[in-house]
């Protein structure tokens, strides 16, 4: 049977994939090329056994990273479940509120909670106006957080609002008509149909949380020196490509390792029900 | 048990958004009975199914389970389980688990469910399914699948909110049988939400015609299909002739300018009345032995017989006949008495019966939406 | 102009995936037929529309259009307009762009175009809904939309993939009248797909019945009903009781342990025989008057008739009959000459016909869709 | 008429919505507070009124977001509607790939891509090995270009793909079927579908181009100063939060004013087919 395919024929669509593929895909065998040579060129594993010594720094993002994410994650399902259920006109605005962060600076929304969090900042000077003391905020791990969550967040959220808002309502309805109490729904009815979107939030707020840079350097105040930060400072400052190279080709692997560990646990999980 | 009231709806309003969706519903409903709520999209069938299950609060009224009231009980305290429209099973869980969902929320054992599951499942023909994820399931499997797992939790009434909807004609009708069948088995109380009057009349026990949220008859389908109410039943319920006609006396109407004898009796001398007749009830003769005349305007095969349109002094009959005319053929019409019923007046008199115009009919349709 | 045919197939073959969707099929449509094409899901009906709107390419076989070869003419220089099942309106125009759409592509001013939209929408009984959105229209005024687009830009056939598919029964059949007159008004060549029987009888000149990739039988509705080829064909269009019979000699036939005169003879002496009766051809008397009797076991109320399943000698009846009997009443039927149809053995012979059980047919669907 | 929403009610929606909103919108509040003050806190419009100094450096952020956002498009439209007519398989590999960047560090993809451009780098070597004159690539506005476009295209084809791989093919039959021929097709049903996929790809390009930094830096070699670096500069180096705040709220206006008017324009279009 021969489909009269003319539109997508004559486009051709092959060669065009193939050429955009090797232009997506060639810089990544670059950093790969780099992370396996020295200065000069030539092929060394140096590099590589070098990122042993950085190991608790790969700990601390990928520990940071989690944190957020589980935070962001708690934060917002319910958050996108109730937008999900309010009236279809308030949805909009609600959406375009929580996408707002987006419009502005990433450098600028760490900044402001610098500015919000200082030892001198907004807080403080509100809690010393109110007679209390001035609590130290900046400068802490949770800060650190606080300023993965507020940057991430948005990630989490519109995957889930946009798998929430198309679940079919007489699914929940047939749950509690077959006497699932409020709890119960959300946890063997929601919570498992929502699974795909939860598992892109999470993988679009822990990607950019445990590779992040900056934010630990203004919010941490440096004590807390993420991977993200090294790799910068490698090109910045050291100008040591071919170790830059190698920790974020490291960082890649040890990201997609921890996505497929979450995946495989998420379809075991699936599957595991049947049992 | 027989005449057991299991479910009783005392005068239930509902009003949404300013606008009366059921204007006071009273009907019991007996233990082991098979009713349908029957009537056209917009008359307020499902909103009532959806009163008895529980998802939705009548503005008054009162809903009692075997005497007591259950107003503010949620469904899931309710001994109703509700078929949805488009199934509603969960997507993912497998077949299994989606019919054995309702026993793990009462934390039955794990044998018990398997027993329990699997009989369902049997049930409904659909052993060696257990492990199939739902949507690799055909529209009548999905449906089966739904019936399973509402029955699995054994509610004492069963509410089925169009579930043959989405179904091809040939397995509609199967399942209707099917259906049918598992109810009599069971001896379970059955409430059928439905807009095809033919699933209504071969299924139920008793028929509950709705239309503007309100009840418009019950009865059973015998009583429904030959003594139709008022006109809007007669229309609905299969196809009718209605027409003007005058008492002359007891036993006696004019209709289409001819006195016809008839079996009704008791209304007053010369009053008006709404006359039904259905179109296989007409015999078709030649002109000079009809008792009225008129000419056929068009002719349509059937299969089980012919329809066909038939001019009488500008009103268009529906006759059918085994017996093949052709368009511009006169032919004379033969109305027994027990082919003729008698109807008072009612607010839907002059709208419906004459088989005139499709064309305007849509045009109704049309511009009636466009309102909306 | 009656006999000029419009459209030729050849010996069409199509496979797909290696497994044979069309096998070898030949059919010739007249200028200004009503052709419909029957089948279950997956007989090959859509694809030979497919075909004809050359959005497929056939593996082998001829496509004539007014005896011409259009093998490999692409869909918009054929002069064929297909209705798509699902409508296929265009989301981002409205009622009156959506008409437009074709006549804009052929570059024609904007008054003639003002002028064709209005006559089609008036055409649909769509007067005044041109600024409306397709989405806010209701399922059946999108499919008249589709109806006024496709005939805008003036195809000498149609071509109709089950367009009705998706409406509610009363819209259907008003919808079957609508289209019927559409064509006949324009008297263009309409070429329609659908499953539903009643559809294709009611409208259709010609109607051709397929299977498993095949033509099992081509005819007028009323030939189709009567004289069916085979027991597919005869099980497919309306209930049939189909059972083994042996040719005793011409117009003479045993079945059910008894002869009967029939009007068929060129057969064998002692042929064996597939025999057709439809349930709305035997009568109903009582036992010592029936050429055969049997038991009642089950009756429905269908509204114009009750339909019963009569058990006689193991095998179940399917009759139908204005009078009411009950379950467990032992009956007598006669069958007349003309009631009785006598078919040729088939590939399809004993596959159908026998109404003893639904569940049967419902588990042979049910493994049916398990192996796909 | 009451729903019985039990399960939406227990997890009593607004307070939390209201809680989530001022945490998300608060931050913004302190950089519009300090936009518009000194140093020292009191009211000023100063910050506004230096950005005309600026001025250009906005208009060429913008210029360059905006070449960027149209080559973007142009490469991703045929390409997502090759993506969604292939087979159903390859569609997610070829998507996965396509997303891959995404996971590698932000500063990594464009240092890989100076090395890839340099007068050293790897391209100018092949050149001479070929025997061909080596050619000035970075330091040049098409290698800032070039740098946004490959960081941000994925935004760009992930809203195409998933628009087309959802549209109706019917509706394309029917396009053929009535008369159209490819280009006709595309011009008058694929593309005006699809418009919705086109605004957020446009929107997710546009608003982290204009307000990218680093790319500049590294790619341009300072020579097309852009207006995030100039607002990186003054939190980091001159330490003027005030003006920084400023440059980033004009910023905000003026994206979502692009935004605006090229929604507006589009809508337009849309009711303009009528006429």
């Amino acid at each position: 049977m021969k489909e009269n395919t003319s539109l997508a024929a004559k486009i051709s669509g092959a060669p065009y994939i193939a050429w955009m593929i090797i232009f997506i895909i060639f810089p990544l065998a670059v950093v790969a090329y780099f992370a396996f040579t020295d200065s000069s060129g030539s092929f060394t594993l140096n590099n590589i056994a070098t990122l042993s010594r950085y190991s608790d720094i790969f700990l601390r993002s990928i520990w940071f990273g989690a944190i957020a994410t589980i935070i962001c994650l708690v934060i917002s399902y319910p958050l996108a479940y109730i937008i999900s259920q309010t009236a279809q006109d308030n949805q909009r605005i609600i959406i375009m509120l929580v996408m707002l962060p987006m419009w502005m600076n990433f450098l600028l929304r760490t900044y402001s909670w610098m500015l919000i969090l200082e030892d001198t900042g907004i807080i403080n000077n509100w809690l010393i106006k109110l007679g209390l003391e001035p609590v130290q905020m900046i400068n802490t791990s949770g800060a650190v957080i606080l300023g993965m969550v507020y940057n991430y967040l948005p990630y989490m959220i519109l995957p889930l609002y946009s798998i929430m808002s198309r679940m079919d309502n007489s699914i929940i309805e047939a749950a509690r008509d077959l006497g699932g109490n409020s709890a119960k729904i959300v946890q063997k009815v929601v919570f498992p149909i929502s699974m795909p979107g939860v598992v892109s939030g999470i993988t679009m707020v822990f990607v950019p949380s445990v590779s992040t840079f900056y934010i630990s350097q203004k919010l941490g105040g440096g004590k807390f020196t993420l991977i993200g930060d090294v790799i910068e400072m490698q090109f910045q400052t050291s100008y040591n490509y071919n170790l830059g190279a190698a920790m974020s080709l490291a960082l890649m692997v040890l990201i997609l390792a921890c996505l497929f560990v979450m995946n495989k646990f998420t379809d075991e999980d699936d599957g595991g029900i049947l049992v | 048990m027989e005449n057991n009231v299991i479910i009783d709806l005392k005068n239930i309003a509902v009003t949404f958004d300013e606008e009366p969706i059921l204007k006071g519903i009273n009907l019991y409903i007996r233990d082991g009975e098979f009713v349908t709520l029957l009537g056209p999209s917009g008359c307020g069938k499902t909103t009532t199914l959806r009163i008895i299950a529980g998802f939705l609060e009548p503005n008054s009224g009162d809903v009692m389970f075997e005497n007591k009231r259950i107003n503010g009980v949620p469904p899931h305290k309710r001994q109703v389980n509700t078929i949805f429209q488009r199934y509603a099973l969960f997507p993912h869980l497998n077949v299994y688990e989606n019919v054995a969902f309702g026993l793990r929320l009462k934390k039955l054992p794990e044998k018990e469910i398997r027993q329990t599951v699997e009989e369902m499942l049997s049930l409904v023909n659909l052993k060696g399914f257990s492990k199939r994820k739902v949507e690799s399931l055909s529209g009548g499997q999905q449906q089966r699948v739904a019936i399973a797992r509402a029955l699995a939790v054994k509610p004492r009434v069963l509410l089925l909110d169009e579930p043959l909807g989405a179904l091809d004609l040939k397995l509609r009708k199967d399942m209707q049988i099917e259906l049918k069948n598992i109810q009599q088995r069971l001896g379970i109380t059955f409430i059928y939400v439905t807009h095809d009057q033919e699933e209504a009349l071969s299924m139920s026990d008793t028929v509950v015609v709705m239309d503007c949220g309100r009840i418009q008859q019950i009865g059973t389908p015998i009583d429904i299909y030959n003594e139709p109410k008022n006109a809007f039943v007669a229309d609905f319920i299969g196809e009718s002739n209605i027409l003007d006609g005058i008492m002359k006396s007891d036993y006696s109407v004019e209709f289409s300018g001819h006195t016809f004898e008839c079996l009704d009796k008791g209304f007053d001398k010369n009053e008006s009345v709404d006359v039904v007749v259905r179109p296989e009830d007409v015999d078709v003769v030649a002109v000079e032995k009809g008792a009225i005349c008129g000419t056929v305007t068009s002719v349509t095969f059937k299969g089980v017989h012919f329809e066909m349109i038939v001019d009488i002094d500008g009103f268009k009959w529906m006759i059918q006949s085994t017996d093949q005319q052709f368009e511009g053929d006169e032919i004379g019409l033969v109305i027994e008495p027990d082919a003729i019923h008698i109807m008072k007046k009612s607010d839907y008199s002059g709208q419906f019966g004459d088989y005139s115009s499709f064309s305007d009919e849509i045009e109704q349709l049309s511009s009636a939406s466009e309102e909306v």
